[in-house]
């Protein structure tokens, strides 16, 4: 498996990178798309993709530049991979990628490894471990890849609902004092909390007039036979009025367009009908038991 | 309690081969107790492709084996409307009782938040639930939202793999004491609920709840077809 | 037809009623049967009080009954942290998902990485996350683990700001059919510093310097003083 293939949920998406119609990734500058990439900086534009949705940080990324030469983290070369790591800066600015900030907080860390390497260590500092500027950074690498192979072999594990599963049995209502019922005030705490959590409430508005087209959906699903058509005038009830009619067929288009329902006609102008998709749930259909 | 036959059945010797009758018979176990609701003939028959031509009387056969192995056991095979499915035998309710003596005073906020969106997508899937949800809907909270009555399956998605479509039933109106769906609250005062919560630094959700409370943030759980989170949508949002 | 007698164990006469014995074992059936989740061995005890005095003795034969019982078919019993389940023997999985194939979504690497940083190293706060990571770590994360049940808060760590401690839970181990927090694939060893100053050929220290990242050096830096390795359960893992 390509541990970089998987998206992250981290990173900023880049609003100047597009996804072309066949899956191909478009970068732009000002607006004018990019068709090749500055030549000398050791960026083939396939990493650079890898780039847009897979990096979880500027350690992962050093990790890639790192494992892709074969090298061993215990022996980076400070200022080669300096240099690239720049070098992917330097594009993501110039396509005005957002970056996170941790990115540019690595960028200046290895330019202050680099000018520090640069300089004449003092004798007695030699004996120290930090006296190597590399010895912070090597460290962390390793315990981010550490950890990174670890997530990889929790994700191999055989996890229940995706590679195992319970075995259960259903269970009649049991004896005993009833179990708590939802309370209004409940249900609708926890959708609150859901929507919440996926910050859905952007555009959006269903109303109760949306909320009848669905009780009617499952209402309307539940009375049609797979087999059998049934005419869908049938299905609006004029004793219900006009509002009544119009929840009904707004009811019908949303299951056609779900594609829960098809249409027959045996011949022009006969009745419309209709019937649910597929083979019947049990073999005789009808209400669960 | 219901029918199958079969076992007793005499076969004309060689008919099926025993080794893929035996086959069937563990497939079909294996199928019938992962499964959240009773699992169609069909469905069963699907499942068991990998295995050779399986027919109607194959599968009951296997079906009949299968009723007989459990004859003496705690659970039963049993057949309902919407397929068959493995039961606890009603003489240990009690006992199934006293092994959860604290039935919790409250339902479990997963199962709550999976019964209003099934409440206000229906008729759903389980992965649109997920979807919605951002985590994964346990077989448990399904079997259970189906055991209370609440909900309930209407058909199914005619999508590879037949996702059983959910819909929440008359009981649950009438716990909730409402007539119709539509008198549930709408969506957007839902909505307020949520922003006055986070506004008054309370969190509906988790403790930090409240740092990604802005509305106007993408990704968010789209009742038109998008995806309401990092992976893809299943295909076919509606309405 | 079926049933295992039991006779392979000699008991003393007596000792033990075998009526008993299969009383026990068909409550526990039922009990792990109708449970969404791994049921604890006093839970099992408990819904078993109307059978007469119930000790661990009976109650292990009468799981090992129940193994025995479901050797050949298609669940097996299992035992994790939080107690026994049935489950499906890992052999049927693709029959199952073939049934139904709404496939979990995939978890991100940004997820996983934090997850097992949580596991490996817990309790654990954020910021130590987020330093190992070399990233930020959204709300939306944490907040996913903890809706999935698999993290939790333990505690809150004594320093400025006391910031939450998080650790995973039972049903974390539950989910990926682990008793401990040990069987845990291991870390992989991290090379001494000392080692990496002599590779580089920068003579930082002595040359045979490197020798001792021996034994003593298992995984994991050390990072607050507490222990890197996988071990340790938090003391609070009740549930």
């Amino acid at each position: 498996m390509d541990p970089y293939a998987d998206s992250s949920d981290d990173l900023e998406r880049p609003a100047t990178v597009e996804t072309g119609a066949h899956g191909e990734v478009l970068y732009r500058v000002h607006g004018e798309p990019v068709a090749e990439l500055p030549a000398d900086l050791y960026i083939p534009p396939d990493a650079l993709e890898v780039f847009l949705d897979s990096f979880e940080g500027p350690l992962d990324l050093l990790l890639y530049l790192i494992r892709r030469q074969n090298l061993d983290i215990l022996s980076i070369p400070i200022a080669e991979i300096t240099r690239q790591y720049m070098g992917y800066i330097e594009v993501m600015q110039a396509l005005r990628l957002e970056l996170a900030g941790e990115y540019l907080v690595m960028a200046a860390l290895l330019a202050e490894i680099k000018s520090r390497m640069l300089l004449p260590r003092p004798k007695e500092a030699e004996a120290d471990e930090d006296a190597d500027p590399r010895m912070a950074l090597i460290r962390q690498l390793q315990e981010y890849e550490q950890f990174k192979i670890a997530a990889e072999r929790v994700d191999a594990l055989p996890r229940m609902d995706r590679d195992v599963f319970a075995a259960g049995a259903s269970v009649e209502a049991l004896e005993g004092p009833p179990p708590p019922g939802p309370t209004l005030d409940e249900l609708m705490e926890a959708l609150a909390a859901v929507m919440h959590r996926a910050s859905l409430m952007a555009h959006h508005h269903v109303s109760t007039e949306q909320l009848s087209v669905r009780e009617r959906m499952s209402n309307i699903l539940d009375s049609l036979h797979p087999e059998r058509f049934t005419d869908f005038v049938t299905l609006l009830l004029v004793a219900e009025g006009r509002q009544g009619v119009v929840v009904s067929f707004l009811a019908v288009l949303e299951l056609t367009k779900a594609g829960l329902v098809e249409w027959g006609q045996s011949e022009p102008y006969s009745p419309i009908r209709l019937r649910r998709r597929g083979a019947p749930v049990g073999d005789e259909g009808g209400e669960p038991a | 309690m219901s029918e199958p036959t079969g076992s007793d059945v005499q076969m004309p010797a060689g008919t099926v081969d025993d080794e893929q009758l035996r086959a069937v018979e563990l497939a079909v176990e294996a199928v019938l107790f992962a499964a959240a609701e009773p699992v169609a003939p069909r469905d069963l028959k699907a499942a068991c492709e990998d295995l050779g031509e399986i027919d109607q009387a194959l599968l009951e056969r296997a079906l009949g084996r299968l009723q007989e192995h459990y004859s003496d056991r705690a659970i039963e095979l049993v057949r309902s409307a919407g397929g068959y499915r493995f039961r606890v035998r009603s003489r240990f309710s009690a006992t199934v009782q006293a092994a959860q003596p604290e039935r919790p005073a409250r339902l479990s906020r997963a199962l709550l938040e999976t019964l209003a969106i099934i409440a206000y997508r229906q008729p759903v899937t389980r992965a649109e639930i997920e979807a919605v949800r951002g985590v994964a809907v346990s077989t448990g909270i399904m079997r259970t939202l189906q055991e209370r009555e609440w909900v309930r399956v209407v058909g199914h998605k005619e999508v590879p793999g037949r996702p059983a479509l959910y819909a929440t039933t008359r009981s649950f109106l009438d716990d909730l004491g409402l007539q119709r769906l539509e008198e549930l609250p709408p969506l957007d005062q839902i909505r307020d609920l949520a922003d006055v919560a986070s506004d008054a630094g309370l969190s509906l959700s988790s403790p930090d709840a409240k740092e990604d409370a802005g509305p106007g943030t993408n990704q968010g759980l789209d009742f038109d077809g998008g995806d309401a989170d990092p992976e893809p949508a299943p295909p076919t949002h509606s309405l």
